[in-house]
């Protein structure tokens, strides 16, 4: 029988490569291919304890979510766009322009 | 005169104010008068304080955060009266012997907020305006380092005030927890004093409350092996901030002992004798011997100033009247014969620019008075009966006999070691041969700097020939204090060390 | 009666604080008139509290004032006038006056003149309350109080440079001073001690009520206060090990010798012990300790009088031998002896010193006998006086040295201490040459002075007629013995020899007289018809041993001073500032550096943030999940 | 069964496919993977018996996010394979799989929901869309509103962000090149 534990734990592997991609990747758009995969993750964990404990509260978290994710997607990529029209590149290691 | 206290608080600071309207020419006369009424209204208050009664007088409260029981609280007892009646005076006197040429207004100004912040602190009955007193007391100790001191001046100001700072915000942690404590067992937000007397607290959290408590009054004391800033600070500090800072910042922290550790924490408090007598004792001994070792003689005294706090520890520590009682006195005495020490180092300092002990020699000869003078304060501070330094250094040491007689006596030597050095800079400073050149047309003592002397060689001989009033009223509250901290003991051990006398156990008998 | 306890305790003061009003002036004879007439209406009145107390046998008690009221504690200005007190206020005033006036003339050149009568009566006024107070605390204030004194008069010539201990073994008066206060501070907190000791037990510190309380009290516990307050006496007294001071002290002028180092504060220890008889008549083995140290000071003392050249430290070491005398019979419980060899010796020592204050003044300040001798052709008086005192210090027959001290050695025999008899007769004969050596040395024979350039003159005529009092007494005060005796033994223990030993007393007393005479014949042998060195016996092992006392002020520089002022240095330089202060300062630096190194982590780079990141949140998870799996 | 079935099922292809999003190099596999990933995730969903849910994902995320991220691609050279300076794969690892072990282990452990009690529960009988379409306007109606505007306010941006003027870049100040051009000018003459 599958319990919320393994659906947890399916969230938490799920999270833990986002997480890896966002470590590993220099290059913003995978960073946000990675964002992605974390929020997705989380809302799998947010559906199974929903679904686990009979409340809807989890799901209304999980939509509230994708819209978040939506607009965030929206800007973000908007974002992308002009940098890289201003420098011609998306890799992180050349945007380093905050240096303290 | 109800508010008599808020008065004393205020009135300098609002002449600290309306002192930035004053001319730079009558600045210091205006800053002496202000001192004087401020000393005159302590006066009064001593005048109509009545010594019968152990209790908080001029008590006033007006209410600030009232859902969280803070509140405008304060009240003097025999306890306080007379170390505000030191700060008024150490302050004055500070003003009218200063010599400082180089922005005296403004040095008027710090010194009149100064001591708001100073008679604030002991005033206080509510721990968050206790609080706010202490901390406020560091900004212009601060200035007064860091914009008239030596060439160390920033460093010796910023080690000054972060140390001190450091230790007191562990206690502002302490006492928030006490408040909170005080709001679950009675369901009320207090933050008086008299409200958390009457607080019984398990052994554990007292030890707890002890130890975040001594951390902010230890650096202030400064007790070893939180003592390092105070060289630095009276090193680099102008002669008026030495006489402030020993004669009065420097109490703060055992006034603290006082009013907060040891009525609140009885338990923890006898727990802790041992380790801090030992502290103390190590206090005593090894800064009379680096005294000792000193070249500096703006130095000996500083250190002797560590020396003599240790005294006034263990004192605080004997739990017993007489311990406790000589403690307080001899906050007075230090206070006013360190205070006069600096401005005795300050007066040579300014004829010669230098401390060095190497630099004089022989200046009994040249400057008569000055040694005169000098003399008696040293006698005083190394305790010669019938001067202010032997009742105090005698009550402490008689009280604490009774906890531990080998750690009197290795708190004893500090009357052989007291000696010690301070013969020595009188040796090499005042004895001998006159030597330098520069030394041999030095002016004796000029009529300011005597008047400002003058009276504090008066204080020092009265209070050790008939130290009574001071004394008496004391008595009365220390006694009171030890009542309920009896009382208030939970562990058998601390009621039995936790000693009443006699004489404040029979109620309405008069001796 | 009040009143006149009152004029003897305040006369000194009002004449000691009318001097301090000249202090910083010219020289002015009238204050010396002054303050001596001031200390004379002290002596009267004191003779006259004497003559009541004498007469009725009551003791006059007042109660000035509260002094300190704290806790249970009550400590009055309280003083009290018996048998013992009066006793000492007399001879304490009597040898002051004649001081104030010996000093009008002694310090005649002197610009501190003024100041030197203030510090004078001051003493006096200290040692009046010593000896008159009716409470330890009291006690206490008059023996710190002459301890002052004694510091600012043996520092009196303050402005005299330090020299190495070759040239001068006390280096300098300021030195000494400072010598002396310390010694003395570091007995005061044994005395201290002892006070906190019998405070705690008895819950009071006046006299009446401790010795009313003290056959209560646990053995222990007297001891200890018994041995406390002896260290008190100790370091008042001069006793050994803390002797060093007091010939140290003869910086001072001469008239401060006589008076503050001979006569009357050096005897404060012996006056404790007399004074709190019934705690240490408790006490027999403190008592004996006592008796035993006192005995043995009595001949280390002697000893290093004998090869002394210097005038006046030859009379501090007899002094020192006497004082042992005086705790010798203290210890054996022969209170009334001590007091009265204490009295005694008050005079012939007071004489003894001033008489060699006229020498040094008639020698411009040479102290060293060799270089002195035949004096007697221009100071017959001097010579009179010094020989008087000499045969008191001796014990020759009538004079009053000769009672007292019989006394004392009588009291070993009979309280079956032959060691201490033993030993006390030797010291008896040995004390008897090294007076006979320096009065001899100083007034016989070759007049070596002569080759120094040195014109001496005998003293003012005044000065000798007022140290004439004191020869009297010297002389006769002996046969007061039993009327003393009859006296303060109505406060004081009473001490009879037995049956036995009265039987003997004349064959003791042979003895003792045999040891004495044979001392002066031994000097008059060698030294009377001029001075002849002795190259081989001056290179000898024991005479240096003797005439560096024992090398023991160098011990104590190189064992205690030298190390005390290098461990300070050490304290200061290696542990205060290498390891507190540097510990303050080390986490001081260690914020800054932590804070300078983890900038770095601000590089700019998203990338790096997003790692830093990562790994906080892992360090959070992590952290949350050790407190879940404790809590769970 | 079916339901284990169509869990590990679902469970290895959404791990397998996120994990050729993170480390593919190519921009296009990753986007692709990541889309497949996403609806299988409404699998979960659909599994869960989160219906609305799993539809609005496919909707918003295969959907409209997915459009998104294709047309951003066109801007950027999809085809070449992205050079970047990878993190150390030592941290990587070491940091996700710690992260992933501490979740893993904290949730297989037993879960402690006796105290937990359903806020808004869900009523037999009734669909899941209706059921979350009330608590939706009822109870979260203002952060539903928000979310609304938020998604506007998105677009707006998204489309100035990347709309018009596209050729010229929004955070030079053309104003001052201009100034510029005219100094030079200045310096020429």
């Amino acid at each position: 029988m599958i319990g919320l534990s393994h659906y947890l734990i399916v969230s938490a592997i799920l999270f833990s490569i986002g997480l890896m991609g966002v470590l590993r990747r220099r290059n913003l758009l995978m960073l946000f291919f990675a964002t992605e995969v974390m929020l997705n993750a989380v809302n799998i964990a947010f559906a199974a304890i929903s679904h686990y404990y009979n409340d809807l509260t989890g799901q209304m978290f999980a939509f509230f979510i994708i819209a978040i994710a939506a607009s965030e997607v929206a800007v973000g990529l908007g974002i992308l766009i002009v940098l890289y029209k201003k420098h011609g590149s998306l890799d992180l290691d050349d945007l380093a322009t905050m240096r303290g | 005169m109800d508010n008599i206290l808020s008065v004393l608080i205020f009135f300098p600071a609002i002449a600290g104010l309306l002192g930035f309207v004053v001319d730079k020419k009558s600045a210091r006369a205006y800053g002496i008068t202000v001192a004087a009424i401020e000393f005159l209204l302590s006066l009064w208050l001593w005048f109509s304080f009545d010594t019968g009664n152990a209790g908080m007088q001029f008590v006033e409260m007006i209410p600030l955060i009232p859902d969280f029981g803070v509140n405008y609280y304060l009240g003097v007892d025999g306890i306080s009266l007379f170390i505000i009646l030191m700060t008024t005076l150490m302050t004055l006197i500070g003003m009218v012997s200063m010599s400082i040429e180089k922005d005296v207004k403004n040095m008027i100004i710090t010194l009149l907020f100064l001591e708001m912040t100073m008679v604030g602190v002991f005033v206080a009955l509510d721990a968050i305006v206790f609080y706010l007193f202490w901390e406020l007391s560091l900004v212009p100790m601060l200035y007064i380092v860091g914009a008239w001191g030596g060439p160390l001046r920033v460093y010796a100001a910023i080690k000054f005030f972060l140390y001190t700072f450091m230790g007191s915000l562990v206690m502002l942690v302490g006492m928030l927890f006490v408040a909170y404590v005080y709001h679950s067992l009675t369901g009320v937000w207090s933050f008086a004093i008299t409200d958390w007397y009457a607080l019984v607290l398990p052994v554990n959290y007292q030890l707890w409350l002890f130890a975040a408590f001594f951390l902010g009054f230890a650096i202030k004391v400064p007790m070893f092996p939180f003592h390092t800033w105070l060289p630095y600070a009276h090193g680099q500090a102008p002669t008026i901030g030495s006489v402030i800072l020993a004669a009065v910042l420097l109490k703060m922290g055992t006034y603290g002992f006082v009013r907060f550790s040891l009525p609140m924490f009885p338990d923890a408090s006898v727990m802790m004798i041992t380790p801090i007598a030992v502290l103390s004792i190590i206090m005593i001994i090894y800064t009379a011997m680096v005294a000792y070792a000193q070249k500096d003689m703006k130095q000996v005294i500083a250190y002797s100033s560590v020396s003599h706090m240790g005294i006034i520890m263990i004192g605080i520590f004997a739990m017993n009247s007489e311990g406790i009682g000589g403690s307080v006195f001899q906050m007075l005495s230090h206070g006013i014969v360190s205070g006069a020490l600096f401005m005795l180092v300050g007066i040579i300092y300014d004829r010669r620019h230098t401390k060095l002990m190497s630099e004089f020699g022989g200046l009994a000869a040249v400057m008569p008075k000055y040694a005169v003078i000098f003399g008696i304060m040293l006698m005083a501070s190394v305790g010669l009966p019938l001067t202010i330094g032997f009742v105090g250094e005698f009550l402490v040491l008689l009280g604490f006999y009774e906890i531990s007689p080998v750690m009197t006596i290795l708190a004893g030597t500090s009357i052989i070691l007291g000696a010690v050095y301070m013969l020595s800079v009188f040796k090499k400073s005042f004895f001998g041969p006159v030597t330098k050149e520069e030394n041999k047309n030095l002016k004796d003592l000029t009529a300011k700097e005597t008047w400002s002397l003058v009276p504090l060689v008066a204080i020092v001989i009265w209070l050790g020939v008939y130290p009574k009033p001071v004394l008496d009223p004391i008595n009365k509250s220390v006694n009171a204090m030890l009542v309920f901290m009896e009382e208030k003991a939970i562990t058998a051990e601390a009621k039995d060390i936790i000693k009443v006398p006699q004489s404040a156990t029979t109620v309405g008998e008069v001796k | 009666m009040e009143g006149l306890v009152y004029i003897a305790l305040f006369a000194p003061f009002a004449s000691s604080l009318f001097a301090a009003l000249f202090g910083m002036s010219e020289r002015k004879i009238f204050v010396g008139v002054v303050a001596s007439v001031l200390l004379a209406i002290s002596f009267v009145a004191s003779a006259m509290l004497a003559f009541y107390v004498y007469g009725t046998g009551h003791a006059v008690h007042v109660t000035m004032m509260d002094w300190i009221n704290a806790g249970d504690l009550r400590i009055p200005f309280g003083f009290v006038v018996d048998q013992v007190s009066v006793t000492m206020m007399t001879v304490v005033t009597l040898v002051s006056t004649i001081v104030h006036i010996y000093s009008i003339g002694y310090m005649d050149h002197d610009k501190s003149f003024n100041r030197f009568f203030s510090y004078l009566s001051a003493f006096v006024f200290s040692m009046m309350v010593l000896v008159m107070s009716d409470n330890f605390a009291g006690l206490f204030i008059g023996w710190e109080g002459v301890g002052v004194c004694s510091w600012l008069l043996v520092g009196f010539w303050y402005h005299k440079p330090d020299v190495s201990r070759e040239e001068n073994p006390s280096i300098s008066p300021s030195w000494a001073a400072n010598e002396a206060f310390i010694m003395n501070r570091i007995a005061d907190l044994g005395m201290l001690i002892g006070l906190f000791i019998l405070y705690w037990n008895v819950g009071s510190l006046q006299y009446d009520e401790v010795f009313a309380a003290v056959p209560f009290l646990d053995g222990t516990v007297l001891n200890a206060a018994a041995l406390a307050l002896f260290i008190g006496a100790m370091g008042k007294s001069a006793q050994f090990p803390l002797h060093t001071w007091l010939t140290d002290a003869m910086e001072g002028p001469t008239p401060v010798s006589a008076l503050i180092h001979a006569a009357t504060m050096v005897t404060a220890g012996v006056f404790l012990v007399i004074r709190a008889n019934p705690l240490f008549s408790l006490t027999p083995e403190v008592s004996y300790f006592i008796a035993a140290l006192g005995t043995f000071v009595a001949f280390f003392a002697a000893s290093m009088a004998l090869v002394n050249r210097d005038l006046k430290r030859i009379i501090a070491f007899s002094t020192l031998s006497q004082l042992g005398y005086m705790f010798a019979a203290a210890g054996l419980g022969a209170y009334w002896i001590a007091l009265f060899h204490l009295a005694a010796h008050a005079f012939f020592k007071a004489l003894l010193f001033l008489g060699a204050g006229n020498v040094m003044h008639a020698m411009h300040d040479e102290l060293d006998i060799f270089k002195m001798g035949g004096l007697k052709k221009v100071m017959k008086w001097t010579y009179l006086y010094m020989g008087i005192a000499s045969l008191a210090l001796a014990g020759i027959p009538f004079f009053a040295g000769f009672f007292s001290k019989d006394a004392i050695i009588e009291t070993a025999w009979n309280e079956g201490t032959i060691v201490l008899w033993a030993i006390l007769v030797v010291t008896a004969g040995m004390t008897a040459f090294y007076s006979f050596r320096q009065v001899f040395l100083t007034f016989e024979g070759d007049e070596r002075y002569k080759q120094y350039g040195i014109h001496p003159h005998e003293m003012y005529r005044y000065v000798l007629i007022a140290m004439s009092p004191l020869a009297v007494l010297a002389v006769v005060a002996g046969f007061g013995m039993e009327g003393f005796e009859h006296f303060v033994t109505k406060l004081l223990p009473d001490y009879h020899m037995s049956e036995h030993t009265h039987h003997i007393a004349w064959i003791l007393g042979l003895v003792v007289l045999v040891f004495a005479v044979g001392g002066i014949a031994l000097a008059y042998k060698k030294y009377y018809h001029g001075l002849k060195r002795d190259e081989k016996l001056e290179n000898s092992w024991y005479y240096k041993l003797l005439a560096n006392q024992y090398y023991i002020p160098v011990l104590y520089e190189e064992f205690i001073s030298k190390p005390y002022a290098m461990i300070s240095d050490a304290m200061w330089n290696k542990v205060d500032m290498k390891i507190v202060d540097a510990t303050v300062d080390g986490i001081a630096k260690f914020l800054y550096k932590t804070g300078d190194e983890t900038r770095k982590m601000q590089t700019g780079n998203l990338s790096n943030y997003l790692n830093w990141m990562a790994v906080g949140a892992v360090l959070f998870l992590v952290v949350a999940a050790i407190s879940a799996a404790a809590i769970g | 069964m079916y339901e284990a079935i169509a869990f590990y099922l679902f469970s290895a292809l959404t791990i397998g496919l996120f994990l050729i999003t993170v480390m593919s190099k190519n921009v296009l596999y990753a986007m692709t993977s990541l889309a497949a990933g996403m609806v299988l995730i409404s699998g979960f969903f659909f599994i869960l018996g989160a219906d609305f849910l799993g539809v609005v994902q496919l909707i918003v995320y295969v959907g409209a996010v997915m459009a998104l991220y294709s047309f951003a691609m066109m801007f950027f050279d999809a085809t070449r394979d992205i050079k970047e300076k990878n993190t150390p794969a030592s941290l990587v690892f070491l940091l996700g799989g710690l992260s992933a072990l501490v979740l893993v282990l904290m949730f297989a452990g037993p879960i402690h929901s006796e105290a937990i009690q359903a806020l808004y529960p869900m009523h037999e009988g009734v669909g899941n869309a209706q059921d979350v379409g009330i608590v939706l306007f009822t109870k979260y109606l203002v952060p539903f509103e928000v979310a609304a505007v938020m998604l506007l306010v998105a677009m707006i941006a998204g489309i100035i962000l990347a709309g018009k003027k596209m050729d010229q870049s929004l955070t030079k100040d053309t104003s001052v090149d201009d100034e510029d051009e005219i100094l030079k000018q200045k310096d020429a003459k």
